[in-house]
């Protein structure tokens, strides 16, 4: 079901943990699925003075490819600039995990979207300029997570689920 | 590694003697059924007396159990052949949001061939209300379905309650027996049976066969139409070794096995609640399947524990089905009113009868280990825990 | 004294290969293809792997492959499943007076449910002329049934130039290929097959397994409604050892066994027909499966002659369902114009790869001499042979 | 399926053949089932100077069913007055063959029809008073014929025959 590469990184989770003087958080979740990501970022500086991922961290409550995608992710992220990890898609992730079961590929932007958010929580308390697509970015998330939740409070939502054995 | 299989409601090995028996009849003695020369008698004596030690099981007549291809088959069948065949007299049939997804997708199709379902609640422990059963039955109830055994969280309906109101108000009355079966004793009179679910695979037979039990009488149609077999109500070339071997497997079932099963199961129990903080049991703490044992451990999702366990070689499932298939919780947890958070970090554990004493405690010490190192991981919750 | 098995057409041993290949699916690897644990995906490759395996045999996608409980699920869902998802497209059916009876009945039904069926006759070989195909088919037409290889005489139908007619009249095409899979060349590009039906314990499989070919893009509805298995075509848990039977017989099914069996049907049909006065050969002299052998004994009811066979172990089968289970001749013989005397007076021997040339021979010695003696018991046409 | 009895009467039928000079001759049959049956008599008297059936032939096309019934019914016919032999139930004969399967029980009916035939022939040939319930049963069984008969030239009638395999 899943790929050698998944399998390991759930297995040995890169970048468990939290940053407790964070210089951002994201905290994104899809509560119809289960999954709920934290990625904490401590940006940094490179020699062209540019801003990077210094550190990165994460707390996932998730399935094995939540797992995977986070540590993937962060293990892609760290050391790059943030223009470099904004840039950063599902597809990278899922790609360098050798490929995600298709009911699973939402997993890998839940990570790009924590990742996004941890950003964007950086810039708006640094109080730098927040990118159009950041915003954008930001808008859609943030409705997508009301609008699981609204359907989690919905009983409606479960009478089409299927359980097989 | 050795291997530790905890996911016996799922499906079972198949027994030694269950293989035994079914051997000669794959290749020596494979006559078929209804062949009239000698090695086609073989075939029909095998499946008859088949038959009998079934029927037997249940205190059915022998020609009130017609053999199918397993637990959902026999669902459709009870199902689409008593509306099919009853149409003319009401159209509505009540069942629970508890139920297996064949009764499910069975009353959900059959809502779009006129037919209207109700779908009962449950209680916190999976329960139903005979109450509510009694309430809904209308002029137009044709017929009950009521899952026996829960196959995720193990709660058992009390079926003679519910057969008694159904007989009363003159309504069929169908269990689905798939997970109780030799398990929970089953006498269909004394249950006021109409019809019965049953298959073989989660009682250490062979895969693809089932039977439903029709009491005399019943009226329903055929749904499977062909050569005639099974009474005319159920056409297609019997399986007869498959057939020996349910039989077979339904012959060597015992008293202590479930005595066995109940023990390892409460032994799972116990410790888990005890030892794991923020752990939960799922389904009835009293009415329960002796063999099923599910919990929730709260800041967990299921697959991930399931798969951690798995490298342990410890087999076991979630209650919720986001893992394999769909995304959404399982239906069962939704309807005993759990938030998505606990439904989706629930764990199913199964025992089977050759699961060893050591094999449980080696399964809860993995099962904290891995709990542990989960919620290390986990933003919920994870910081007040371990 | 030895048996002589000659009633392949009704059921086959399994063979050696296959119960080897099925063996470790039923103790050791016994897991449920929907488990996410790794004894479950290890059921779930033998499954994918076996699909493949069928797959490849027709020339199809093993996506298009859904396993079923046999060649009578497989009919009844392909033709209840097509006409359901388009009933509003059309209501009419076409098949054949020569059809399998779960072809038949499954037509019957469909006809007590607003659809129309047309049931063509044939030519006096069992033989469906495909211009009346294409002359009977309609706007209203959805699909077209035609069995492959007929059970009964072994009449091979053109469906290559039948699916021809159905594409070019965007119908769908469906074909019973029990009796002919593995013996007759099956590609379902080829062909222009939309469906196609095919099971196992035809070709030393095991009982309880079938297939159903389904071409991409085909609109129809699932039959069997449940977990969503098979892609959500076929609910229920997957029979993996009846599944990898089922494609182990595919694999070791072969050539040579063909030529063999050919060459002793035609030892059989030349001696019976040279040796056996007032015999006849039933179904196309030419156009026929490799195994079939089909006789007409005048003055003769074909049950006794059956029976006093059997006495000397030989087992075959008789052309009329008469003797077994209805008084009535075949359904199929009378559709080729026999009398119901000649109908009565038929039977069937369908030859395997495990017979010798001494089975073959043994069996016309035998059956000269029982033609003879019930002949001499017979009132009809009794003083002038013999 | 059948009892030991009738397998024992298929196996080794007794009384089979014709009467060449016989006194009666019974032709019964069933189309559609394909059963045909033909009863030879040769009639003589005993000590008491009534009629007995001295002796009994049978010729019959037929399942097993109908061979060992016309087996069993020459067996219990012979040496019976004529009167003893018309009072032979089907009943009697599936008895003495330890029983037979639902669907074959009319051949027990066949076999006592053909004695029937049988007798009706020789008291009609003889000119010898015709009993009424003889001649009501000869009625019977000619206009059941006929319409067997009717049935087998009607195609429709063959459209509900169920085969298996
Ligand atoms: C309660 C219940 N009903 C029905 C079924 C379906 O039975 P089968 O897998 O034999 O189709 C199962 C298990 O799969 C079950 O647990
Ligand atoms: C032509 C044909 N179709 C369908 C079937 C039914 O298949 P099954 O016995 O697997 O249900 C058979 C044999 O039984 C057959 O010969």
């Amino acid at each position: 079901m899943y790929s050698k590469e998944v399998m390991e990184h759930f297995s040995n989770p890169r970048n468990i943990g939290v940053i407790e003087d964070a210089d951002g958080i994201g905290k994104v979740g899809n509560f119809i699925c289960g999954d709920i990501m934290w990625i904490y970022i401590k940006v940094g500086k490179n020699e062209n003075r540019e801003d990077i991922i210094e550190d990165i961290k994460f707390k996932t409550m998730g399935c094995a490819a939540a797992i995977a995608t986070s540590s993937m992710a962060t293990e892609l992220a760290k050391g790059k600039t943030i223009v470099e990890a904004l840039n950063m898609t599902k597809q990278d992730i899922s790609d360098s995990l050798g490929g995600l079961p298709a009911v699973k590929l939402h997993c890998s932007l839940l990570a790009t979207d924590a990742l996004v958010e941890a950003i964007y929580d950086y810039l708006t308390k640094k109080g730098l300029p927040v990118p159009d697509d950041v915003s954008k970015k930001h808008e859609r998330i943030k409705s997508e997570l009301e609008k699981t939740e609204k359907i989690c409070l919905n009983p409606k939502a479960q009478e089409n689920s299927l359980k097989k054995d | 590694m050795k291997r530790i299989y905890l996911d016996h409601a799922a499906t079972t090995p198949v027994d030694d003697r269950v293989l035994k028996a079914m051997q000669p009849y794959l290749c020596e003695r494979f006559g078929n059924a209804s062949s009239i020369h000698r090695i086609g008698q073989e075939a029909k004596e095998a499946l008859e007396k088949s038959r009998q030690i079934i029927a037997d099981k249940i205190n059915a007549h022998p020609s009130e159990i017609v053999f199918t291809s397993g637990g959902t088959e026999s669902n459709n069948f009870a199902l689409k052949g008593v509306a099919f065949s009853n149409r003319d007299k009401g159209r509505h049939i009540i069942t629970t949001r508890v139920e297996h997804d064949c009764v499910l997708n069975s009353c959900r199709w059959l809502e779009t061939q006129g037919f209207k379902v109700t779908y009962l609640g449950v209680d916190e422990n999976g329960m139903v209300r005979p109450d509510d059963i009694r309430q809904a039955i209308t002029k137009d109830t044709l017929a009950v379905s009521v899952i026996h055994g829960n196959n995720e969280v193990g709660t058992i309906a009390p079926i003679r309650e519910i057969g008694k109101i159904c007989r009363e108000k003159g309504v069929y009355f169908h269990t689905d027996a798939c997970q109780s079966f030799t398990k929970v004793p089953i006498d269909v009179e004394k249950d006021y049976l109409d019809m019965l679910t049953i298959n073989a695979h989660k009682i250490y037979g062979p895969k693809g066969v089932g039977a439903l039990y029709i009491k005399k009488g019943t009226t329903i149609d055929a749904w499977q139409h062909g050569g005639g077999h099974e009474r005319n109500l159920r056409s297609g070339t019997e399986n007869i070794p498959g057939i020996v071997g349910f039989a077979k497997a339904v012959e060597i079932a015992c008293k202590s096995d479930v005595v066995q099963m109940t023990e390892f199961r409460d032994i799972l129990i116990t410790r888990v609640l005890s030892e794991i903080a923020d752990s939960s049991l799922r389904g009835h703490p009293a009415h329960r399947l002796c063999n099923n044992a599910t919990f929730s451990f709260s800041g967990i999702e299921g697959e991930s524990l399931l798969l951690r366990l798995d490298m342990h070689g410890i087999a076991c499932s979630t209650g919720s089905a986001c893992s394999s298939h769909t995304l959404e919780p399982s239906h069962v947890l939704m309807a005993m009113g759990l938030s998505h958070e606990d439904a989706h970090s629930s764990l199913r554990f199964s025992v089977g009868k050759e699961n060893t004493a050591e094999d449980i405690e080696h399964t809860v010490d993995m099962l904290k280990k891995e709990v542990g190192l989960l919620r290390k991981m986990s933003p919920v919750g994870g910081m007040d825990v371990q």
